[in-house]
């Protein structure tokens, strides 16, 4: 049990009635019917009625968050380029602004 | 549970997916909307076979697309109800001497009840829906 | 503590029942605003039983202990989260947990969702699964942004202990900061309203359950009893997120006007936190789900990223100016 | 011989560094028990060291004095002069246990991917400089004795960059050179003008002079050692080597990469604490704002990747942001109770850190140890072939993205609440940016572990590699369920030694 200054937490507490809840849960899930008779391709994929001939791939994930933060990212690339000498600028960018905020301030 | 007081129990909430190919849609449009509303039966139109409880199978039906329909039924979680929509999944319909049309659908997926008509009016599709109903409510 | 254990036990199963009310009231009043009658008030239950009767397949590719104990963890979580949140009456794990647990709880079910659908290999659930990650992603930007602010306006007003959801839900936000803090929490009230279509799924963010473009999304592969998991876990989450946004921004209670006395006075607020939750869910989701229309994936982010986080930015700045005077 | 632990903690590592080539000649399999065994002793070294401050409080050693306690020799002090106390012990012995469990992880690790022999010896040794200059790091109560150690870290992590010998490790390991040679040339150029002004170079009693005249020249030297260990650490402007780094450098030693940035941490927390403290609260401002966008930077830069270890590599970065916010905090915040609060969720948070990403590496390196690819579109449905891999990543992504029940959520929970009383838009940027974490490993699990079977040869994981990851997954849910054992135990300790300057320039005057 910890609790910082503003709020509190307690992982046993939790952790007691994720398990009983977990139970309750458990008797919902049990009134339910398990399994399922085997047919010839019933549990396959669904891919509206035809067959699933390239296999999953998970490509091109979160295509909507970077077409959406799109001027964000295409700034993000040329920072990130991978050539040493950017690096040692961003550091000399790094050095007068701290020694301008350190002296200044 | 046997499979009567399961379907009891279906007949409540069915859940409906729809495998149209020609007039059959414009016909279901009108039953979902606010005139007809098969929501007052607890039916839902859903989008994949797995929560489907009711396969609706409209218009004429082609070599190629019967073989989807078939893996569709087949991936329907059981007990399920399949209602062939239209003259055209009875006999082929006005395509009944065409190649390539199925002419009976039960040939090939195993059809509870056939709503004839071409297309079928919204009252037709909600009367035969009731008829299942009273068949289920019988039985019980 | 008795009375703690007796209702730890009751409040997890009173939201579900609970949730369930709210799922047939909203569809009820749903259908009426578009000319239709509308399903029987009972139709959830109805759902949830029938999809207990059904077959619960489990597709082969998918990895299977993975894919059936998502729907396990969700309503665990969803169902852990109504007992740290003041339901009308203090919270029942009351100095046990605070907002920030409740704000990392909620995202839980969504993260159980989204590994769900990746685990069962159907590519319908993995694009489901992605945007629903993005929309986390986006939505969780303002509601931290209205959580924190609502907690720095009890800071910066002397009260201690800020984040611990019984202090909240105690005091009285609105007047706190005179009129500049006033508005500023109108602003971020409406933000609040905002997010929570997006929390929940409902039609203008239904981005991950999409029936017409992506076939149910992350439930294209689930049936049976681990969709009712699922139906039951949204529901709940609809009453977890809308008494949160109570306990923020809408803590009256109904006790003191009635002067009730003894065992009345919890119930009554009971009740009156009802109707708050219910008021909250029906500006919230069942106006905006029958006026609007879809969003796209990206429009979603930029929606979200775009005037919310503005707005309440400019709500926080509000109340911080406000606070100073 | 106990009592010369502080000394021996850091030569033995030294001399076991370089006994092992010569008894890498007798056979592998020697060579593989002398580290281990050395390693151990070294780890017994430190737990020493904590119970011993544990009961003395903060205590100096001087090295090489006749009388070893012997803490102000007359005139000023030339001698090095080791300074113990809660929080160096603490980074010390983290240090210790996450190279021991890295060796051990590495023993079957480097067979495969290096092919034993000649290089495996090369490998020890290097590893064994790499724990000595971070120890030395660690412990050093002066200002050069830190510039050589700081030096000897880099070399010897730079080779083990390279250790690949193929074209891209050559390229990251001379990236990674000049970063170094920069690092270390404007560290020495700070502790060359603070010599020259006080002609001291022990931590302690610079301190203690600069509390009477603190002039322009210390100002200018203060931030240029900060910028050099900032450049050190990897925060945000500063921080694209990192990811070249830790792209090529092997996952064991990624681990050992991931402590020896926890360990500039603690350089930076205790030049800031116990050295310049009358400048806390700009520094300390100035630290957030470089946390805070370090946070936002390295996740925001995760999402794209597609390789494996650059988006671990970047999730470090936004991890080390958040350290840094706790201790930034701790610093604006130095008198207040807020402060105290944040500093102590900053150093429970390097222990998580250390935990959580230590067990993302060592999946990576196990992912590349069964499949040799570590591109994330070539890799898919990994689940399938091993479920503890799998069960492992879930519980690190969770740890990471500090989900309740687990250790990260503690220590955000406690910055969070502390870092609020400052600004509140700091919590505001560490939930979105754990949302985000959140969400880069989802990305990492499904596109690796989920999808349909992996159709590739996958080599069967070894005991030695699967056991070393449970034993980080056992630590992380025990630290999630019982985090009063770490707080009072190491924690507030080290606070507390963070804070007492008064206390640290005391042992030495």
């Amino acid at each position: 049990m910890i609790s910082t200054g503003m709020g509190s937490w307690s992982p046993l507490v939790f952790l007691i009635c994720v398990a009983f809840i977990s139970v309750v849960v458990q008797i919902i899930r049990s009134l339910g019917e398990g399994g399922f008779r085997k047919e010839e391709d019933k549990a396959e994929a669904f891919f509206s009625g035809g067959r699933l001939l390239i296999k999953n791939r998970v490509m091109d994930v979160y295509w909507g968050f970077f077409d959406a933060m799109g001027r964000y990212y295409g700034w993000m690339k040329r920072m990130h380029n991978g050539i040493v000498n950017d690096y040692v600028y961003w550091f000399v960018l790094l050095v007068t602004v701290v020694i301008g905020v350190v002296i200044l301030l | 549970m046997e499979d009567a007081k399961k379907l009891k129990r279906l007949v409540k909430s069915v859940w409906v997916f729809n495998w149209f190919n020609s007039c059959g849609f414009t016909e279901i449009l009108p039953v979902v909307g606010s005139r007809w509303d098969m929501e007052r039966f607890g039916m839902i139109p859903v989008a994949s076979p797995r929560h489907a409880d009711c396969l609706i199978i409209a218009g004429y039906q082609t070599e190629k697309s019967i073989r989807r329909a078939q893996r569709i039924y087949r991936q329907m979680p059981k007990p399920a109800v399949v209602i062939g929509l239209g003259s055209c999944s009875m006999s082929g319909g006005m395509y009944w001497d065409s190649y390539n049309t199925i002419k009976r659908l039960s040939d090939y997926i195993p059809v509870d009840l056939y709503i004839p008509g071409c297309p079928p009016r919204p009252e037709a599709i909600l009367k035969g829906i009731m008829s299942i109903f009273r068949e289920v409510e019988d039985h019980a | 503590m008795i009375m703690k254990v007796l209702l730890a036990m009751v409040v997890p199963v009173a939201g579900i029942l609970i949730g369930l009310l709210y799922k047939g009231i909203d569809r009820i009043l749903a259908a009426r605003m578009q000319g239709r009658v509308g399903p029987p008030l009972v139709q959830p239950l109805r759902d949830v039983r029938k999809l207990l009767v059904k077959e619960n397949i489990v597709p082969d590719d998918a990895v299977g202990w993975l894919f059936s104990s998502m729907p396990f963890v969700a309503l665990v979580s969803v169902m852990a989260i109504l007992l740290y949140l003041p339901l009308g009456i203090t919270p029942v794990l009351e100095g046990y947990g605070d907002l920030i647990l409740v704000l990392y709880l909620l995202i839980i079910p969504s993260l159980a969702l989204v590994l769900g659908g990746f685990a069962s290999s159907s590519p319908y659930a993995s694009v489901g699964g992605q945007r629903e990650m993005v929309k986390m992603m986006s939505y969780e930007f303002p509601l931290a942004i209205a959580v924190i602010s609502v907690a720095w306006l009890l800071y910066s007003s002397g009260a201690e202990n800020v984040f611990s959801l019984s202090v909240i839900s105690g005091t009285h936000v609105w007047g706190l900061a005179g009129i500049p803090g006033l508005a500023g929490l109108a602003v971020i009230f409406l933000c609040m309203l905002f997010v929570i279509p997006g929390e929940l799924g409902r039609i203008p963010f239904d981005v991950s359950e999409a029936d017409s473009e992506i076939a149910g999304g992350i439930f294209a592969e689930y049936s049976g009893r681990n969709l009712a998991l699922f139906y039951l876990a949204d529901a709940v989450k609809a009453v977890a997120i809308a008494s949160l946004a109570v306990a923020l921004f809408l803590p009256y209670t109904v006790s003191g006007i009635f002067g009730l006395g003894g065992a009345a006075a919890p119930a009554a607020d009971f009740l009156f936190h009802l109707l708050k939750v219910f008021f909250v869910l029906f500006v919230s989701s069942t106006v905006v789900r029958v006026v609007t229309g879809r969003l796209a994936i990206s429009r979603v982010v930029s929606v979200y990223w775009k005037y919310p986080v503005i707005l309440s930015f400019l709500g926080l700045l509000l109340i911080m100016g406000g606070t100073l005077i | 011989m106990m009592e010369h632990a502080p000394a021996l903690v850091i030569a033995f590592p030294l001399f076991a560094a370089f006994a092992s080539h010569l008894i890498g000649r007798l056979g592998s399999r020697i060579r593989d028990i002398w580290v281990f065994a050395s390693l151990l002793l070294t780890w017994l070294f430190a737990v020493f060291l904590n119970l011993e401050v544990m009961q003395r409080g903060t205590y100096a050693y001087t090295l090489g004095a006749d009388i070893s306690s012997l803490a102000s020799p007359a005139g000023f002090p030339v001698r090095i002069v080791l300074v113990i106390d809660g929080m160096s012990a603490l980074i010390a012995f983290m240090a210790v246990s996450v190279t021991l469990a890295s060796f051990i992880y590495s023993r079957r690790f480097m067979e495969r991917v290096s092919g034993g022999g000649e290089s495996a010896d090369r490998y020890c040794s290097l590893v064994l400089l790499f724990l000595a200059g971070m120890l030395g790091m660690g412990l050093t109560g002066d200002f050069f004795t830190l510039f050589v150690f700081l030096e000897m870290t880099s070399i010897s992590s730079a080779s083990l960059v390279a250790f690949f010998r193929k074209g891209s490790s050559f390229e990251a390991a001379f990236k990674y050179m000049i970063i170094s040679a920069i690092n270390a040339l404007f560290l020495l150029f700070g502790i060359g003008m603070i010599y020259s002004q006080y002609g001291l170079l022990n931590m302690a009693a610079i301190a203690n002079e600069m509390v009477l005249n603190f002039s322009f020249l210390d100002k200018v030297a203060l931030s240029l050692i900060v910028s050099a260990i900032l450049l050190k650490l990897g925060s945000v402007p500063v921080h694209m080597w990192k990811v070249d780094v830790y792209q090529k450098v092997p996952s064991s030693v990624a681990v050992m990469c991931i402590t020896s940035s926890l360990v500039g941490i603690y350089v930076l927390s205790r030049i800031l604490f116990s050295v310049f403290f009358s400048m806390s609260a700009l520094t300390g401002w100035m630290i957030v704002c470089l946390g805070s966008l370090s946070i936002i930077v390295g996740v925001s830069m995760a999402l794209p990747q597609k390789d494996l270890k650059r988006m671990i590599a970047y999730a470090s970065i936004a991890e080390i942001g958040y350290v840094m916010l706790g201790i930034g905090t701790g610093l604006a915040g130095m008198s207040s109770t807020f402060g105290t609060v944040a500093l102590s969720g900053g150093v429970f948070h390097i222990i998580n850190d250390a935990l959580d990403l230590g067990l993302m590496f060592l999946i990576a390196g196990a992912v590349f140890y069964a499949t040799g690819k570590t591109g994330i579109s070539k890799l898919g449905g990994i689940a399938h072939r091993s479920a503890s891999l799998s069960v492992l990543f879930i519980i690190g992504m969770l740890a990471v993205s500090g989900i309740p029940p687990f250790n990260g959520f503690v220590s955000k929970l406690i910055m969070y609440e502390s870092v609020f009383c400052l600004n509140p838009v700091l919590s505001v940027i560490g939930i979105l940016g754990s949302i985000l974490m959140l969400s880069v490993f989802v990305k990492v699990f499904a596109s690796v572990f989920l999808g349909s079977p992996y159709k590739g040869k996958f080599r069967e994981i070894p005991l030695s590699m699967t056991a070393v990851m449970w034993i980080f997954a056992l630590l992380i849910i025990l630290l999630g369920l019982f985090p009063g054992l770490a707080l009072d135990g190491l924690v507030s300790p080290a606070v507390e030694a963070l804070l007492g300057h008064g206390i640290y320039m005391g042992v030495i005057i």
